[in-house]
């Protein structure tokens, strides 16, 4: 039975090897150092990848390879998760979404960096020169104290991405003039001037039916004025509702503020409410497939490369994407800032949530990986690797770079760019972050396709924050 | 009435011919076997009959009524398969009843039926048993028990008693010729075996190669074969096939050189018409009686291997030519291996086949 | 059944010979229960390990010695699915007993906590309860539905004719598909802007269809993809029995007059009653596993979510581990027993038959 | 008369189980409709990839002569099938290696060793479980099926755990054995009923005349569920093929298989799905298991015949 005997060695083997190996089988030596990267497959990880291979020369002399696993990103988290709680320390470097900071450093996953920074000048000063809202994204936890995880791998804001073909034809602006008073905005500058209402009107405004003349042609298929985030997969209603929820003098749970902030009175305030009902009141002017639940960032940008939509609010990460030579709308494209609140100061309130990742460094990264490590980020966050990186269609945070008049030649949404920067805030880095999105987006949901209105959603979305909250000691 | 006319039918699967130009008639009450070795095409001129194959040709004709173009189910034939086909989810008188839900009886009437049947074939023990769980034997009666619980317009049994050994085999073909006797229907059994057929048939229709070689009576086949091929065919041990050239005929008197010996013997003046020629001489072993010295009408033979069969014994001998003699004698007769026989042969049952294999007969 | 000498007799169930295997089983599974309870997980691991080669190793001087050719055969195969399945299966359901959750190192005995919490807490089990309906809902109609069309699609193959061989084929091929790109491609066609449903129904009624606003259309889309893959899979096991039916019996049938139905019910159902059962069988069990599709479709949205889903985002999410073990082995339990009637079924049916 | 049918070499029709040309439309046209479904995905995997998603949805490659209205029509195109193996990653830059070629060889490698694995170690416990019973055998069996039941996700953390203590995880043997465990459960259940289909007696005679119980299992045994293992074979190939979890979580940057590579076009380069590469993956992808269970199929019929009429 040569089967059994082979199962026999096998597990012989097996057990042997269990017992001698505990930990690290992963001792390099000092000449060559091999960093280990978690990344979600798209291109401003492979930008990262390429540039590194092309142009990183380590200081130290030392043979440095970045073997990167470029992990498409449905399953990105999945997969990661899964390599972190499970103990496969298989990762030196992991690209982390800015909310997963609490739930993976309380597991002991993330590597503080406080250390890092003290002992080199050089890094700390490269550090302070990001803008202060994606660093406390990003980089700390818990939120806004000084203790640093992560750096910027890709930041990103929500910007107005609009069809000039559309909206700046004659037709169209002088019936919209005629109808609302105001002037149909066309440039990027009337874009940044648009509120919530405006941006209801083009909703309004621009719905046709197929045949129906659209910028002095009959519509091919029907057309709709604006589309936006709306759906319940992941944070894909969350990351638009906080931003109407901010504007409108409301607030989210403030994880800074625990544990004497509440989430009930605070969540489900009456200012809350009326932004959600805001929001809620736009769904109807979206393409169909919003009442679905469905409508997430890829399907409101798919609608808009496929010239269904006027308006689309979604992420600068996707902007690459209709400019592509298959998008339809790649010659006609306008960007702005994604609407405001108009307040009672006259000046305009811009509050949003701030998107991108963060990279981090994980705990079982040996002492010279982490020298490595440390000026692989320096290199990083240099300033010509990051013009070169904004060059190729990434985003810097890095203040140097991003005010440099060259930035906003880059992209065409670049213009947005610096001052939304000065709106970002994010919500919850706390480890509950992920019970506490699913139940709010499942809530959100309800609301979406009209189950339930804003009010029932947002006390039911504060109840269970409370008692959650509560439980695990963030409210007392 | 109850009768089936078989004209002229052909089946073809593509190139091959199956069945060609049968045609066969069943009075009612008779029984007609079709016998044949395997691969002869009586199974498929009977499911020709039964309607379960379309013929190619030729017309089916049965109660009188021309049935080419009908399903089994119009009909009305009952049928015995080979392997019986009892329904597996069935137990024994849901089986023997199955025929009946078409006559729509009430439950009474059909359970009357189903026991009447089941007491004629001594199946009443084992009726709420499954197919499972009950003997070849009783399988069989089963399956004829299906067959004869209705009136149908004749019967069709598709080698009955291939699967039941020997004992079983004698004692059902009985039992099924009574059975059969009391119905007075036409029949069509189907069999390789020609004991079977000789048994229970009334008329045997053989078959080779598609065709049918002869159709008469068990007696007919055998004292009278129409051919080579049926008098091979028919009775054991073989009949014994010799070639021999005919030198002349006179006065009821063939001299042939046969076995190479000449020999002189009493033929059926039809063989007059062969005259000279190369002929077939077909003997069957019980025809024979060895003569104590060589006469003109003897076969001079050597024993070779003797076979004794209780009553009889089989005698291989070896002819002066080489050829091979099979002859039967009585017990009592005691020979032995290597013993020279001379071996006269009955005229009467002495068979003269032409160059074309038919049997030549006035 | 040829019986093979046995020139050993059993040891007795505590004497420590090298061929007492139950005492091997006993013994490993004691001491990795204790290192489970006592050791880090690492370790615990390797004395399970040790264990589990213990046991193989008892099992084979067993055969050996006593010509026990079952116990040998079957050795190969239980110890790769003790390692693999019913190893990490003991695991969770010993961690069903914790509190623990995969991020956070602590780790505390809470006895049926975890049970009593899933199906009885007031913030969970509305939801897991919720979920176990749409489940049972799933399972009786996405089953029901891949049962009916393999059906019919068998009874059309069951026939000879000309072409069979490649239109079978091509009634198999959904069952091939990965289930992202069916899922995805569904939720393509269901589009009610660019899909071929809404085109096809604006068509008809001049706007656009939407099929999955309310929940009836989210099922209905969902269960109708899951049926499509699978019922291929139900259709070739049904026409493996339609198949294997001795055509005699259907001419005993022609010939005895047996109506149509009659002979489906006498016939043909016995002979395809058992596969009917195992494709019933491996089908529930997959739809209790329900779970891609409905995310890929609809994101568990319009009250779709399944337990699988629940416990996708309880234990991969949220990383409640031994929360979403404990709700895994309620499941489990009811596959078990739901199967356990089926089989019980089955073997009646056989054994009256 | 030859009819057409009969042209073909085929039998004509008639008798009980057999139909003409008339039950071909029949099945045809339902077959086509079924199969519809998996046309599209292959049709847009030809589509250029500003076609993919026009409305109306375009289902032909042709016009068919002026039959199929051009709004239709697409224009076909081989390049999809390029980019599988070769595309932009990032804007600008020349078009890279994806690695799909290894993603198929790791899918193709992966699943057929596990599965034939699973079939040998499958194949000797069946038997084990069909002529030499242990006690509790039904148990054993019920227990094996056990195995199916939960969802994988529950399972997978004890799984990594492991593989990461023993070194498993990443390489090839990892989840080849895990796929083999994976498969045994069906494997087993499959087989046996082939077994117990089997007749005693042959295997006793031979016994009788002399065999060893391992010629008695190789030379009459196996040889009569021949078909029973092709079967199973196939059976387990299309399940092992597309399986995504433990693939997603057990394999590494080199072991990868193409249903985990496959999101790519999911969510790929920045934006949601690429219609065109997720319909050009499916479509390499969905080829040799095609291929497989075509030629496999008689015996796949047969094989499940033979096996399960009897539980």
């Amino acid at each position: 039975m040569t089967i059994m005997t082979k199962m026999k060695g096998a597990a012989t083997a097996f057990s042997f090897a269990a017992l001698m190996s505990v930990g690290g089988a992963s001792l390099a030596s000092a000449e060559d150092v091999t960093l280990t990267m978690a990344v979600p497959d798209w291109p401003p990880t492979r930008i990262m990848k390429k540039f590194f291979d092309e142009q990183y020369k380590p200081k130290s002399g030392n043979t440095v390879k970045l073997e990167v696993d470029f992990i498409p990103w449905p399953d990105f988290y999945t997969r990661v998760n899964a390599s972190l709680t499970s103990g496969e320390q298989k990762y030196n470097f992991i690209v982390s979404d800015s909310q997963w900071l609490g739930a993976f450093v309380e597991g002991g996953y993330f590597r503080k960096i406080n250390d890092l920074l003290d002992a080199d000048p050089d890094f700390m000063a490269t550090f302070k020169t990001i803008h202060p809202n994606p660093l406390n994204a990003y980089s700390t936890y818990p939120h806004k104290t000084e203790n640093y995880y992560g750096f910027p791998q890709f930041p990103d804001v929500l910007v107005n991405f609009a069809r000039a073909d559309i909206i700046c034809h004659d037709e169209e602006q002088k019936n919209f003039q005629a109808k609302y008073g105001k002037k149909l905005p066309c440039t990027g500058e009337e874009l940044d001037a648009m509120t919530w209402d405006d941006f209801k009107n083009v909703g309004e405004f621009f719905q046709r039916k197929k045949g129906d003349m659209l910028a002095g042609k009959p519509a091919e298929d029907d057309f709709y004025g604006i589309a936006f985030q709306a759906g319940k997969g992941y944070d894909f209603s969350s990351m638009q509702i906080n931003g109407f929820i901010w504007q409108m003098g409301g607030d989210t749970w403030d994880e800074t503020k625990a544990p004497q902030g509440q989430a009930e009175g605070v969540v489900n305030s009456p200012a809350a409410v009326e932004a959600l009902t805001k929001y809620l009141d736009l769904i109807q002017y979206m393409p169909p497939v919003a009442k679905t639940g469905t409508m997430d960032i890829f399907v409101s940008d798919q609608l808009f490369r496929e010239g269904k939509v006027a308006m689309n609010i979604d992420w600068i990460g996707l902007g690459e994407a209709s400019l592509a030579a298959d998008s339809k709308v790649k010659d006609k494209l306008v960007f702005g800032q994604m609407p405001g609140t108009m307040g009672a100061d006259g000046k305009m309130i811009r509050w949003s949530n701030i998107g991108g990742q963060p990279f981090v460094l994980t705990t079982w990264t040996t002492e010279s990986q982490t020298k490595e490590a440390v000026d692989f980020v320096k290199w990083w966050l240099s300033n010509d690797i990051q013009h070169q990186f904004a060059a190729g269609g990434g985003q810097s945070a890095v203040k140097a770079v991003y005010e440099d008049p060259k930035y906003v030649t880059y992209r065409p949404w670049n213009r947005a760019w610096a001052p939304q920067l000065e709106w970002q805030k994010d919500v919850w880095h706390v480890p509950q972050f992920f019970e506490l999105l699913t139940q709010q987006q499942d809530q959100f949901d309800l609301a979406i396709t009209g189950k339930q209105d804003a009010k029932t959603t947002l006390d039911n979305i504060a109840k269970f924050q409370q008692d959650k909250l509560k439980e695990v000691g963030l409210i007392e | 009435m109850s009768t089936i006319e078989v004209k002229k039918i052909t089946k073809k699967y593509g190139e091959f011919l199956a069945v060609k130009d049968a045609s066969l008639s069943v009075k009612a009450g008779e029984v007609v076997c079709l016998l044949g070795p395997s691969g002869c095409g009586k199974t498929t001129t009977l499911r020709m009959i039964a309607g379960l194959e379309r013929a190619t040709e030729g017309d089916v004709i049965i109660a009188g009524k021309r049935m080419n173009d009908l399903p089994p189910e119009k009909r009305d034939i009952a049928m015995v398969f080979q392997f019986y086909a009892l329904y597996p989810a069935l137990n024994v008188g849901q089986n023997i009843a199955m025929p009946l839900h078409f006559e729509k009886l009430s439950k009474e009437e059909s359970d009357k039926r189903v026991n009447k049947v089941a007491r004629i074939l001594h199946l009443t023990e084992v009726l709420d048993r499954m197919p499972g769980q009950v003997s070849e034997g009783e399988k069989q009666r089963i399956a004829v028990a299906r067959a004869i619980v209705r009136d149908p317009n004749c019967f069709l049994f598709d080698e009955p008693l291939s699967r039941l050994d020997v004992e079983l085999r004698h004692s059902m073909r009985g039992q099924i010729k009574e059975v059969l006797s009391n119905l007075s229907k036409a029949t069509v059994i189907v069999t390789h075996d020609q004991l079977e057929a000789l048994t229970m048939a009334d008329r045997i229709a053989i078959m080779r190669d598609g065709m049918i070689e002869q159709v008469g009576t068990p007696h007919e086949v055998f004292a009278k074969p129409a051919n080579v091929f049926v008098a091979s065919f028919i009775g054991t041990p073989q009949m014994n096939l010799m070639e021999a050239d005919l030198k002349s005929f006179s006065k009821g008197v063939a001299s042939v050189s046969l076995a190479g010996s000449p020999v002189e013997m009493a033929a059926d003046p039809a063989v007059s018409s062969l005259r000279p020629s190369k002929v077939m001489i077909g003997i069957r072993p019980r025809a024979f009686t060895a003569e104590s010295s060589a006469g003109k009408s003897t076969i001079r033979a050597q024993a070779e291997l003797i076979e004794p069969m209780g009553a009889e014994t089989l005698i291989h001998a070896r002819t002066k030519s080489g050829g091979d003699i099979r002859v039967v004698v009585p017990r009592t007769q005691r020979i032995k291996v290597g013993e020279v026989l001379h071996l006269k042969a009955d005229p009467k049952q002495t068979h003269f086949f032409g160059e074309n294999g038919r049997a030549v007969r006035a | 059944m040829t019986t093979t000498a046995q020139f050993l007799p059993a040891p007795p169930l505590f004497s420590p010979v090298a061929h007492n295997w139950k005492l091997a089983i006993l013994a490993g599974l004691v001491v990795s229960a204790v290192a489970i309870v006592l050791f880090p997980a690492k370790l615990s691991l390797g004395v399970a390990g040790a264990m589990a080669a213990l046991i193989a190793a008892a099992f084979t001087v067993n055969a050996y010695r006593r010509r026990y050719y079952g116990g040998l055969l079957v050795a190969p195969a239980i110890a790769v699915l003790f390692v693999m399945n019913i190893f990490p299966l003991l695991w969770s359901l010993g961690l069903s007993f914790f509190a623990y959750q995969s991020n956070n190192q602590s780790i505390r005995f809470v006895g049926l906590n975890n049970y009593i919490k899933v199906l009885t807490n007031d913030i969970a089990a509305p939801a897991n309860w919720d979920a176990l309906i749409n489940t049972g809902m799933f399972v009786v109609f996405t089953v029901a539905l891949q049962m009916i069309t393999g059906f019919l699609l068998a009874m059309l193959f069951a026939k000879q004719f000309p072409l069979r061989k490649y239109l079978l084929i091509l009634v198999l091929t959904p069952m091939m598909l990965s289930v992202v790109a069916s899922g995805v491609f569904f939720s393509y066609y269901y589009d009610p802007t660019f899909g071929i449903l809404s085109y096809v129904m604006g068509e008809i009624t001049g706007n656009q269809f939407i099929l999955m606003d309310n929940k009836l259309g989210a099922v209905a889309g969902i269960v109708f993809t899951d049926a499509w893959m699978w019922a291929p899979f139900v259709m070739l096991l049904v026409l493996a029995g339609l198949v294997s039916v001795p055509k005699y019996l259907y001419e005993a049938a022609a010939i005895d007059r047996v109506s149509k139905p009659r002979q489906f019910w006498t016939i043909t159902f016995p002979y395809i009653r058992g596969l009917l059962m195992l494709a019933l069988l491996f089908r529930t069990i997959e739809a209790f596993k329900l779970y891609d599709l409905v995310y890929i479709l609809i994101r568990g949205g319009q009250d779709t979510k399944t337990i699988a889903y629940l416990i996708t985002e309880i234990a991969n999410e949220q990383n409640k581990t031994s929360e979403g073990a404990a709700l895994s082995y309620v499941i489990l339990f009811m596959v078990i027993v739901l199967t356990n009637l089926y089989l019980y079924l089955a073997n009646r049916r056989n054994k009256g038959a | 008369m030859a009819t057409l049918a009969e042209k073909f070499g085929l039998r004509k029709a008639s008798g009980v189980g057999e139909a003409g040309w008339g039950h071909t439309l029949i099945v045809a046209l339902v077959s086509l409709i079924y199969f519809l479904p998996v046309l599209m995905i292959i049709f847009t995997a030809f589509k250029p990839s500003a076609q993919a998603l026009s409305v109306p949805p375009t289902l032909s490659p042709t016009s068919l002569f002026g039959l199929i209205p051009d709004q239709f029509v697409f224009t076909p195109t081989l390049e999809n099938f390029g980019q599988v193996f070769n595309r932009v990653m990032v804007s600008g830059s020349a078009a890279e290696p994806t690695g799909f070629d290894v993603f198929f060889f790791n899918s193709f490698f992966i699943s057929s060793v596990s599965v034939l694995l699973a079939l040998v170690i499958g194949t000797l416990a069946s038997y084990g479980f069909s002529r030499y019973p242990l006690k509790g055998n039904d148990t054993y069996l019920f227990i094996i099926l056990t195995t199916r039941m939960l969802p994988a996700i529950v399972v997978i953390i004890p799984i990594i755990l492991m593989f990461r203590t023993v070194g498993l995880s990443g390489s090839y043997l990892g989840i080849i054995m895990l796929y083999t465990a994976f498969n045994l459960a069906f494997t087993i259940w499959m087989m046996k009923s082939f077994f117990d289909e089997l007749s005693y007696d042959v295997e006793d005679a031979a016994r009788i005349d002399g065999s060893s119980e391992i010629k008695v299992f190789m030379k009459i045994c196996l040889p009569q569920v021949v078909a029973g293992l092709a079967a199973t074979f196939v059976f387990g190939l299309i399940l092992t093929w597309n399986e995504f979890l433990f693939a997603l979580l057990l394999t590494g940057v080199d072991t990868r298989t193409v249903p985990v590579a496959m999101n790519q076009a999911v969510s790929s380069g920045g934006r949601g799905t690429d219609w065109t590469l997720l319909a050009s993956i499916e479509t390499l992808f969905l080829i040799p298991v095609f291929l497989v269970t075509f030629f496999l199929q008689n015996h796949l019929l047969r094989g499940v015949t033979f096996g399960t009429v009897k539980r």
